[in-house]
């Protein structure tokens, strides 16, 4: 009989073992310089091929194009193996979590078959182009144009605040195809490798002292009809349903912030002698509110299982999740005391979480969401 | 894993909605509620906690002022699991058992609306007849006593420790029941009340709250069905009470911070039924002992510093 | 020379001295049941006669209506001395606070020496009637409407949540006297005796439980020129300097906040076996909050003296005071654990201190303010 | 009373302004500020605590990358009262005083940016040269060194005090001053930044984050004069001095929130200045020793539970 259960199945629970086996041989000791620096990205490279020559890259994928059919339940199991045992960061996770669910719902036969394979195997290394210096969260403002021309489009304009842009290899965003349609109209998505003639990208520093930022200049650079993802004119449609994965369930596994909870936890635990307790009560709420998120998630993904998708409710997600982050990161500094004026760990994380509540849609537009289309309040 | 209330139980809940609106007891005895966690062998209907959660939001959600979830969730099936001849017109809805809290205070308890009066202290039980003197509280819907003079239950520690778990589940469902409620009644009125000729629910800064308190709710009642499933599987289960009553409490806190705020003067009389939800949340919320329950859960996690 | 101090002058310390002893011999040694409640008002006003014989009632006005000529330091002394004597709270402070400061700027010599004494003495007891069914924060909105009759006007329409309107004698408020004009233009200040023919005055009840909210009908009450303050049609700049005087120093002195951080301390201090330390740190920060509530209105004041007035910068004091009322009761609720349950003097005080941030100009309307007025952001 | 900085004050804040944000030292000796705080009788200006507040503000306003406070605020009237023959230079801006913090971290001590390393620990005063290995801090312009090798300093328990208040104070009207800055930065933005076709700084969200972080720096600032006053005239200094620095720090820590967010991604970068502002206050942050200071003012309230 159907009922509540939080327990694995005997196969989810084989699962997990399979994970916890491989990642506790495979796992780098030490771990990995950021993979926002170019040394980093070239260790981080290395780690992502062999999770991809062990069948772990992209779990949840098809066989055919590196996967391994896992289900949603298997996926969350193999994040939450993932971070515990301290395994690095996905430098590919752009490609990965955020293109690939609109190739599969978008692409075409051909564009999948070219493109999931070499980017599940770390060979292509997929940046996003959303924002540009007149954009941010206003998508709609886009204002790079793509022109027909014989056999496909030329590119022109600016994208910036591009994520690990410099040591990509392609880029996908939004262009504008039809100059006189309304703002949210007449936008296309395109696929575009960045050693077409006429890219350039320009690396640049963010606050977290990494460089991992990019701004690519476009100067009418050719791409053919192929690099549409689904259909002129679509992109405002294709791109709403990446942003959807961006804020919603795929982007931050509740695996991550357990872990995060429990080297807070550590920290905690390390300083005996000198843990206030005021503190102390702040490290017990944090280690609650990643709990209450990973209950909320498997919520949602019983939900998806069962044909509820979350919808407009994946913005309650990323509202918790960015809130959490920088409250996990709080609190360790609040424990750091004055050695939280050093670089360390902690500190990056702190000022790379404060990233959240702005980008994949500001917190903001986050809650004029909930607003609007959960709670059904009048638009402004 | 599956982890979302079943269609039976969300027709639990949803058929309970009416009768606990109108605080029909005997209509909800008529539907076995009262007998939901009593085992099927005790002549019960043999439910456990998770089938329960809806119903008890519901109860949350109706401000029910009758002892409607010390009855059903906690003292029928204590009764019966300990072979106590009351445990038949509990179970039956014949009889209104209420929970005592700290020094006796015992909500729904006043003026003989409760037959018997149940004590659950440091692992042991206690009943008693409903008496003592009315006590004020700041929601007078509360009908507490000050009970007195109850006899201890032969009821085994596991059987007792599982009552009071109940108790809690109850308490942190409720929250989140009433937080709703509020929420709720809150949309409902920004959507019509104009300001600055606009409707006051199409202002950002009424928006941001009200966001904010759908996601504590959110984030909460997960919490709550998790608790209850450990309950119902006896795993870490101490620790997921105490976690969804904290989370409960908080998020039904805010909420009716936001409620209140949102609704301006209005939200302030005794005229309309917002106050109700708010002083019930308040009163349930003195009544959780949050600061208890974050330092046991501290302790289970090993952090240092906790007892003094 | 001039220097910042924070100390008491010889004659500050004296005013304060005079004002100590004095209200040590008379403040009640019970404490009043609650003003708003009809039998708690009557006693009030029996306190407030008494604070009137001694002179003590009014202390910042002139002699004639009843003050002492007190300076705004010595308001502030004696309102510190006041509450720290655990003296009554004010039922007359609508008029006092709010009426008075418009009635010495726009009234007539005529008006001031009529109300003032009476006000002054509690023989008059006024409520405020701004807020309409259809205009709470919107004071635009205001649909009342007062016509032109012979030798005066004739009021009608209904306002709503007067505070203690079912135990005053006469009310101040805005009427529409141009029903043409636009929305803040054509409204006139008027002030109303209860016991005029065509009053109607329904008390009804409040949160906190007390019953000091009325609703009060006008159906063709005359009231004669006089009854106009400030000019017709110029209701809404009157308003304004009103609404100014409610938000901003008068209404919240800081010896209120000072005592009620006292009581909390010593709330906490009763509670040596069981004060967990996270509450312990609470307790903390809110006295915190309400010295910096106490020094900031000090600045502010020096500004005041100096012929710098704080203009919207009085919208910070209303959001400092109205969070710190409820942080200081919320940390009260927090001590009492389970006695919280109970109604007692701090569960009524938080439930008053809700009204905090919804009164005299909701704290979004504050926030705007801030941000536009004293931040020069553009309105919407 | 009388409680606003003077006429005179606001002239000397409003003259440092510009050598302080060219980080021009000579300037600043040339103004004589170095010998501000030092006695009249020692060669120096005489001028108090309560003068220099606006100075210190208008140096974290400047998030100025010289130990420009340590060496005019702290070091420079220590040494004069303590008849130190390092205190002429100190005092005429010749030689640069750094103070360190805990375990010897000390801000702008790195590769000779300080002459001498001024140690406050428990009441002992010592002074040693400006060297160690550079430390790695998230304010990489804080250019820190870890200081050893001081040698004690012969100066009365009440000078050792006063120093240590006033490095307090420092540390305060600092990060208000570096509060101000990213909020005068982000008022500057959300004008000019336009999203869906109006300025950012028209949405009432964004007002209101900055009408937020305006409270809290307006309403810490007060509390650094009081703070100042009470030093300058010994009335329970050491409170007044936590006081400041906790709600300075509260302060400028959620003005760095709110900027950053009110910024977008824009804020996130180091090509963007922000940054510099808020990495800035966030090492003050952790130097403030916020904690211990809030332990020491519910000991002075007698609020029970405070020692382990």
């Amino acid at each position: 009989m159907t009922r509540v259960d939080l327990s694995d199945t005997p196969a989810e629970a084989a699962f997990r073992e399979e994970a916890r086996a491989w990642l506790r041989a495979n796992v780098p000791a030490t771990p990995l310089p950021s993979g926002d620096t170019r040394e980093g990205f070239a260790a981080h490279l290395e780690w992502e091929r062999r999770l991809f020559d062990a069948g772990w890259a992209v779990v949840s994928w098809p066989k055919e194009y590196g996967g391994r059919d896992a289900s949603l339940w298997q996926w969350l199991v193999f994040e939450e193996e993932y971070y515990a045992a301290g395994a690095p960061q996905r430098v590919t996770q752009n490609g990965i979590f955020l293109l690939a669910p609109t190739l599969f719902e978008f692409g075409s036969p051909e564009q999948r078959d070219t493109l999931l394979p070499r980017m599940a195997a770390a060979q292509d290394l997929w940046c996003q182009g959303w924002s540009e210096p007149g954009a941010g969260s206003d998508l709609a403002a886009i204002a790079s144009r793509a022109e027909r021309a014989d056999g496909g489009w030329r590119l022109s304009g600016q994208k910036t605040w591009t994520t690990r842009g410099a040591f990509c290899t392609h880029l996908f965003g939004l262009f504008r195809t039809d100059p006189a349609a309304p703002r949210h109209r007449g936008l296309t998505y395109f696929l575009v490798p960045l050693d077409a003639p006429g890219v350039t990208v320009r690396g640049f520093g963010r606050l977290d002292g990494d460089e991992g930022f990019a701004e690519v200049f476009f100067d009418d650079v050719f791409v053919p009809d192929g690099a549409v993802l689904g259909g002129v004119d679509e992109g405002w449609r294709v791109a709403m349903a990446t942003t959807g994965s961006e804020r919603g369930l795929t982007l931050r596994s509740p695996g991550r912030f357990l872990h995060t909870a429990e080297r807070l936890v550590a920290l905690a635990v390390a300083q005996a002698d000198r843990l206030r307790p005021a503190t102390r009560e702040r490290v017990t709420r944090a280690w609650l509110r990643a709990r209450a998120y990973h209950h909320f998630t498997l919520h949602q993904v019983t939900g998806l299982v069962e044909g509820r998708p979350p919808g407009a409710r994946s913005s309650l997600n990323k509202l918790y999740w960015s809130r959490l982050d920088i409250d996990l990161h709080e609190v360790a500094l609040e424990l750091l005391g004055a050695e939280a004026v050093l670089d360390t760990p902690w500190t990056r994380g702190f000022q790379f979480s404060l990233a959240g509540p702005i980008y994949a849609g500001t917190n903001e537009i986050q809650r004029n969401i909930v607003a609007e289309r959960v709670l059904g309040l009048p638009r402004a | 894993m599956r982890f979302a209330p079943t269609d039976d139980q969300t027709a639990l809940a949803e058929a309970v909605r009416e009768p606990l609106a109108a605080a029909d007891w005997d209509a909800l005895a008529g539907m076995d509620v009262f007998a939901a966690l009593v085992p099927a062998d005790a002549g019960g209907l043999g439910l456990a906690e998770t089938d329960l959660v809806g119903v008890l939001e519901a109860a949350g959600y109706a401000a029910v002022a009758l002892p409607f979830s010390a009855t059903a969730f906690v003292a029928a099936p204590l009764l019966a699991g300990a072979g106590d001849p009351r445990a038949a017109d509990a179970a039956a809805g014949r009889a209104r058992v209420a929970l005592a809290g700290p020094r006796g205070l015992t909500p729904f308890a006043f003026l003989g609306n409760a037959d018997w009066v149940l004590h659950l202290d440091d692992g042991v039980a206690r009943i008693g007849a409903s008496a003592g003197d009315p006590a004020a509280t700041v929601d007078t819907t509360l009908a507490a006593a000050w009970s007195t003079g109850a006899e201890v239950l032969a009821a085994g520690p596991e059987l007792v420790r599982r009552a009071e778990l109940r108790a809690g589940l109850a308490l942190a469902a409720e929250l989140v029941g009433l937080g709703r409620r509020m929420l709720d009644l809150t949309v409902g009125y920004v959507k019509q009340r104009r300001q600055f000729g606009a409707p006051v629910g199409s202002f950002q800064a009424v928006k941001h709250h009200l966001a904010d308190a759908t996601l504590g709710l959110e984030f909460a009642a997960p919490e709550v069905l998790a608790a209850a499933w450990a309950v119902e599987h006896d795993t870490d289960a101490g620790r997921a009470v105490d976690a969804a009553v904290v989370l409960a409490a908080e998020a039904a806190h805010d909420a009716g911070r936001a409620a209140i705020q949102c609704h301006g003067a209005i939200g302030y009389t005794v005229e309309y039924e917002l106050h109700r939800y708010a002083k019930r949340a308040w009163a349930l919320e003195a009544l959780a002992a949050t600061g208890a329950r974050l330092d046991r859960i501290a302790a289970s996690l090993d952090l240092p510093g906790g007892a003094s």
